[in-house]
């Protein structure tokens, strides 16, 4: 069986990492795959109920302030990049860097969240709720609250694991793959609403 | 790692992803705010996303950096997944909505 | 990262498996052999609660004009003046669905042996993180407790069926139990699938990268490769559930409309508001439908890959002979996950889905039935000039390859969308999916249970007592599934609380009572098992390292096996688990840890 | 020992395909009458080759479970890859299946294709626990229907403004059928999911709230027969039952004035 042999010499052959990357992080990788599907699956609905709807979809320019929510993205952007260079700090063992960019992010997700409960403020006073709103079908009130109050909770948890992580650090008792791992989320839950951007605000 | 080796900052890459992601999302704003045919628009934009999510992805998750097979396995079940809702489910939409009792 | 990579397993030797106090040691334990002995006593329990709902659907189906006053003193809430309720009905059909389907058969193959056998199986010390393990099993508990103590709410458990469909399952005024009991349905699933999320990462990562030296993926044993597979198909496929829950209990209690479309009518009153606004909008039930079944296919087939792992191990074992086609095998395994998310329409045939939909769907179905095909061929090929030895497990594998063909093949009706039409949501497919769900899946989960009874309580299972169950079960389970085909092909719908109102089944009245009277054997047998299994792990036999001289590295190891699994270090691996009667040497096995023998090709 | 449990095991599987097959030969289908015979067919072609490759693979099971039982001093064979044997098989077997799916797409397509022009359009509302039936009347138009008045008496909405309702004409669980004319059903449901299940004519279609579907048959004989509902609808959803009744094209407008009386 010379499929057995090309995986003996590959990593694939049991006593190593076959994606070069420890249990943790595989697993972490694993999780993210699952709950990107969770999105998926919310997304998916979305788009069903979207497309389905004998209503007009509203025009998201007219109901959003657009420059705010690019104001929020560029925020989750930025707190993203503090994030990979806490990363790679701690990596390199500069731990004062890696901490003062661990508090920057988690500046960063707090700004988001402060938008978020701003936005959500200002649509709930012009109207907008699960039942219905005042711009087209129920759907969009329901999509837009189910997705960015799903992400939200993504974006504070990930600020909790964040400050979990910083006070840890300062007490230097993270290693470098605690921060890692930590980054790993953060940036997913970045990546999540590059999607949510695009699709819900944009398309 | 290979950044360092370069002689440069090792931080650099993640600000040149940063100008890029900032500059990609202007230009999804400012092609939302042309008018452009719909399905122009639809494509840019997807597009772009998807270019969005491979600089994060490549860049700050540092899967650029790790072994193939990780990359592959991540975008391989996230999309295919994917494909297979969008594809089977959303798009059923439109017999639902020729359907529907108005 | 790779340093600690290294020392990990050594590490959980150490600190993970220090000798504890009992209440660490055996109920928060992080042992994943004390975690699966868990989830699997756990899974039994639960499976005597639903076994029960399904004794009194069978009473009811044979004799609905009966009157029942001692049931009644059992189930109070149940019955009036000696007669079952309609709703109550269909609460039994809708629990017996669900707790079978999640919390027996998803939890005692998967996450019970799954926990057991891949440290011991891969050669790893425990799982790759014991912790969460531990949390997926507490999780899973609060999961049953809730989806039981809804049994106990005001009008009664969910009612909608085990899949739940709405507006039937939104509407808290539609059917009694969709009131504080559908809730409860959603909630128990949620938390269900927070643990199955749990096991999987664990799954995937501990085979992924705690395989040890020497055992590459093409030599790992079938049920390793079933665990991988099952645990890629939760992860992949669960999310969707977990979304279409979520927007399920929006509506229930947010007033949302996800599934619930406009002009929708209830007991003649309109659905609107003091106004005059509808009250739901824009939703749809298909919606629901989908999500749902995306999960729910890959979901039978999570049920059913470790039972076809198991059949593949035992079977080798007791014939004393390598398996046939490994490669195939696995290739079948890996085509069946692969095609189990294309399928998943083939139950939403007639739901006023797109009829050209309903073909690509029907492409994939037929598809299917190709690698399961391989399956049973390979298995007859591995049988073929073999030497059987009849010990219980190998009876429990015989009867998995005979109810996965008798199953499979009604499945093969069921796959072409135009036979469908006469056959959908009749007894017809009530007989398909216990079968080849309910039987080859739990006579796999009772194979294994014989087979690696050593590796969880360092006791053998008792012989006699073993083959007198898989007998009268194997019989009663025919004579209680086999046939309802025909009451199906007659067109006896599913879910009836009473299918004599209808004059066409009103002949079918007899044929219900023998299967009725078989069922009631059938669940009757099982309190042998449960005898045998109490017994057994206190007081049977003491079993050696390696009672069925198998070639696995589980046997290389005391029975049962110590913290940390092997007392010394880990083996190394040298070849495939199937190495039986080689041409070359003496003894009848050669182990996989053994050393490669000159000019061995493996 | 373990050639008697390997003949028990055999003797068993025997018997199971001695029952089963003999039981299945029997007709189980209830007695046909539409034009979807060819629903008949598929199943009879179903049962023909599944029943073979059962027979033979259970026999095959049952053989080798006596003929390779353990004996003493016996060895099993070191085989364990037969490369041409397996392609053979699967090759064959995915052949078989193409036919079945080729066949069954074809099916499905006529089933699922438009109804004739001329066909009678009947629509059907499923309601807990009902089936409301309405015919067009004389103009040929179903009138318009509105959830929001919707009661007891109108049970599903009729708009009694609009003109093309006055002669539409409302039965509750009777369906009036003429022999030998193709007939499209259109169906809705007012609350939840019900499934229109005709046994004898071969038809079963869902009615989706919100949703029109539709499906269409011929029937082909004359007689009364039963309506039943196929999906899970609530506590009522066993006795949510409605009657057939397929009179002679002649009578059929007369048949239907008598029972719209009531
Ligand atoms: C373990 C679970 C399990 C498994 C493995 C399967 C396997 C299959 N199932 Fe089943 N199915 C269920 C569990 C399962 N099913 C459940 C729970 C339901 C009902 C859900 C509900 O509504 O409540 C259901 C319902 C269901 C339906 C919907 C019926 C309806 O509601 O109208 C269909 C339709 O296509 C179907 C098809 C199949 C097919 C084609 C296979 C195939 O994978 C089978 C393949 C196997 C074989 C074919 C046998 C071996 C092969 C040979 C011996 C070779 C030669 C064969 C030929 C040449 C024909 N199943
Ligand atoms: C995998 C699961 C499974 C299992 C094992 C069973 C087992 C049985 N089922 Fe069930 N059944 C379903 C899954 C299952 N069922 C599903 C999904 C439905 C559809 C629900 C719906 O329509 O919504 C259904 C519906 C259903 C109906 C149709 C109701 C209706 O539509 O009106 C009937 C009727 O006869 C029935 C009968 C039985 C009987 C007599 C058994 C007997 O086999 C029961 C005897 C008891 C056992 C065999 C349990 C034995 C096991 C142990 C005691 C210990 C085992 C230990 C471990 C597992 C660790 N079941
Ligand atoms: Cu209507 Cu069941
Ligand atoms: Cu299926």
């Amino acid at each position: 069986m010379h499929a057995t042999e090309a995986a003996l010499e590959s990593g694939w052959g049991g006593g190593a990492a076959p994606f070069g990357a420890s249990w943790q992080k595989t697993m972490m990788w694993i999780f993210i795959v699952t709950d990107a599907l969770l999105f998926s699956g919310l997304l998916c609905g979305y788009a069903f109920l979207r497309q389905a709807g004998t209503m007009p979809w509203p025009k998201q320019s007219e109901v959003f302030s657009i420059a705010f929510i690019a104001f929020m993205t560029f925020v989750l952007i930025s707190s993203s990049v503090v994030m990979a260079i806490a990363v790679t700090a701690a990596r390199l063992g500069d731990h004062k860097k890696a901490l003062t960019n661990l508090v920057l992010t988690i500046v960063g997700g707090l700004t988001f969240l402060g938008c978020q409960a701003y936005e959500w403020t200002e649509l709930i006073h012009e109207g907008a709720r699960l039942t219905g709103n005042p711009w087209g079908p129920p759907q969009f009130g329901q999509a837009f609250f189910l997705l960015t109050g799903f992400h939200g909770s993504h974006v504070l948890s990930g600020v909790i694991i964040l400050i979990i992580t910083a006070v840890r650090t300062a007490m230097r008792k993270t290693p470098p793959q605690g921060i890692e791992m930590a980054g790993l989320y953060w940036h997913f839950v970045d990546l999540v609403w590059v999607f949510i951007f695009t699709l819900f605000y944009l398309l | 790692m290979s950044e360092t080796a370069a002689g440069k900052s090792p931080y650099r890459v993640y600000w040149i992803t940063w100008a890029i992601l900032l500059v990609i999302t202007v230009g999804m704003l400012m092609a939302e705010a042309l008018h452009l045919p719909r399905w122009f628009l639809v494509a840019f934009l997807l597009s772009f996303m998807m270019v969005k999510a491979v600089m994060i992805g490549g860049n700050f998750m540092h899967l650029r950096f790790e072994k193939p097979g990780l990359a592959f396995m991540v975008a391989g079940g996230i999309l295919l997944t994917s494909l297979i809702l969008y594809l089977f489910i959303a798009q059923e939409s439109a017999h639902v909505l020729e359907r529907t009792i108005r | 990262m790779a340093h600690a990579e290294a020392s990990h397993g050594e590490a959980h030797a150490a600190e993970g498996h220090a000798p504890q106090r009992f209440i660490w040691r055996y109920v928060f334990s992080k042992d994943h052999k004390v975690i699966g002995i868990q989830y699997y006593v756990t899974a039994m329990l639960m499976a005597l609660v639903a076994g029960l709902l399904a004794m009194l659907i069978r009473v009811q189906l044979a004799w609905p004009e009966k009157d029942f006053p001692f049931l009644q003193k059992i189930v109070p809430a149940g019955y009036s003046s000696g007669f079952m309720n309609p709703e109550f009905y269909a609460m039994l059909f809708t629990m017996h669905g669900t707790i079978m389907v999640f919390f027996v058969l998803s939890t005692a193959p998967v996450s019970g042996f799954g926990n057991i056998l891949i440290p011991l199986q891969v050669g790893a010390r425990d799982m790759a993180f014991p912790f969460l393990n531990g949390l997926s099993f507490w999780t899973f508990l609060v999961g049953c407790v809730v989806i039981l103590s809804s049994f106990f709410v005001a009008a009664g458990a969910a009612a909608a069926g085990w899949t739940s469909y709405p507006p039937l399952s939104a509407l808290p005024s539609a059917v009694p139990g969709s009131n504080m009991g559908q809730t409860l349905w959603i909630v128990g699933m949620v938390f269900f699938i927070a643990s199955f999320t749990m096991g999987g990462l664990n799954f995937v990562t501990t085979i992924l990268n705690l395989r040890t030296k020497g055992l590459a993926m093409t030599r790992l044993p079938l049920t390793m490769w079933s665990m991988f597979l099952v645990a890629i198909l939760g992860l992949l496929a669960f999310p969707a559930l977990t979304a279409a829950s979520l927007m399920l209990l929006f509506d229930r209690h947010l007033g949302t409309s996800f599934f619930l479309p406009a002009g929708l009518v209830l007991n003649n009153q309109p659905l609107v508001s003091a106004a005059g606004v509808p009250l739901h909008q824009g939703g749809s039930p298909l919606l629901w439908q989908h999500l749902f079944w995306f999960l729910g296919h890959p979901e039978v087939y999570i049920l059913m890959l470790p039972a076809l792992g198991f059949t593949s191990d035992i079977l080798t074992t007791f014939c004393r002979k390598a398996l046939f086609g490994y490669r195939a095998m696995v290739g079948a395994m890996l085509a069946i996950a692969g095609l189990s998310f294309v399928v998943w329409g083939h139950h939403m045939f007639l739901s006023g889905m797109s009829p050209y939909l309903g073909m690509a769907f029907a492409v994939g179905t037929i598809l299917i039935a190709v690698p399961s095909a391989v399956k049973v061929f390979n298995w007859l090929a591995t049988l073929w000039r073999s030497r059987i030895q009849y010990r219980t497990p190998m009876l429990w594998a015989l009867g998995v390859v005979s109810l996965f063909i008798s199953g499979g093949l009604s499945g093969v009706w069921l796959g072409q969308s135009a036979v469908d039409i006469q056959l959908h949501d009749t007894m017809f497919v009530v007989a398909h999916f216990h079968l080849i769900m309910a039987g080859a899946a739990l006579f796999g989960v009772f194979g294994a249970t014989a087979y690696w009874f050593p590796k969880m309580f360092g006791r053998l299972m008792n012989e006699p007592l073993g083959k007198a169950h898989f007998w009268l079960t194997f019989i009663t389970y025919y004579g209680t599934f086999f046939p309802m085909h025909y009451v199906g092909i007659t067109g006896q719908m599913r879910r009836i609380y009473d299918p004599y109102q209808y004059d066409f089944l009103k002949s079918l009245q007899p044929i219900n009572q023998f299967i009725t009277v078989s069922a009631i054997l059938l669940g009757a047998s099982q309190i042998l098992f449960f005898v045998n299994f109490f017994w057994s792990a206190f007081k049977g036999k003491k079993a050696e390292e390696n009672p069925w001289h198998a070639n696995g590295l589980e046997w290389t190891t005391p029975s049962p096996p110590p913290h940390g699994n092997w007392p010394g270090a880990i083996p190394e691996v040298h070849r495939w688990p199937y190495e039986y009667s080689p041409p070359d040497t003496e003894a009848d096995h050669v182990m996989q840890t053994d050393p490669p023998r000159p000019g061995e090709g493996h | 020992m373990a050639k008697v449990e390997g003949l028990l095991f055999a003797l068993a599987t025997v018997v199971l395909v001695a029952v089963a097959t003999f039981y299945f030969t029997k007709p189980w289908l209830p007695p046909l009458h539409s034009d979807r015979g060819a629903i008949d067919t598929a199943i009879f072609w179903t049962l023909l080759v599944t029943g073979i490759v059962f027979i033979v693979t259970n026999l095959l099971l049952a053989w080798f479970s006596y003929r390779f039982a353990d004996a003493p001093g016996a060895r099993a064979a070191y085989w364990h890859d037969n490369p041409r044997l397996e392609w053979t098989w699967t090759l064959v077997t995915a052949a078989i299946l193409a036919v079945f799916l080729f066949k069954a797409l074809g099916l499905w397509a006529k089933v699922n294709a438009a109804a004739p022009d001329d066909a009678l359009v009947v629509e059907v509302t499923g309601q807990q626990f009902a089936w409301n039936v309405r015919y067009a009347g004389k103009d040929g138009r179903l009138g318009r229907t509105d959830h929001t008045q919707a009661s007891q008496e109108n049970p599903i909405g009729l708009v009694k403004e609009d003109p093309a309702s006055a002669d539409d004409v409302l039965l509750l669980n009777q369906l009036y059928l003429p022999q030998g004319r193709p007939v499209r059903v259109q169906l809705r449901s007012m609350d939840v999911l019900h499934s229109f299940f005709l046994p004898h004519f071969r038809v079963k279609q869902d009615a989706v709230p919100g949703m029109n579907t539709h499906t269409w048959f011929t029937p082909t004989q004359t007689g009364d027969f039963e309506i039943a509902c196929a999906e899970h609808c609530g506590l009522g959803h066993y006795r949510m039952r409605g009657q057939v009744h397929v009179v002679p094209a002649a009578d059929f407008e007369a048949r239907l004035a008598e029972a719209a009386q009531f």
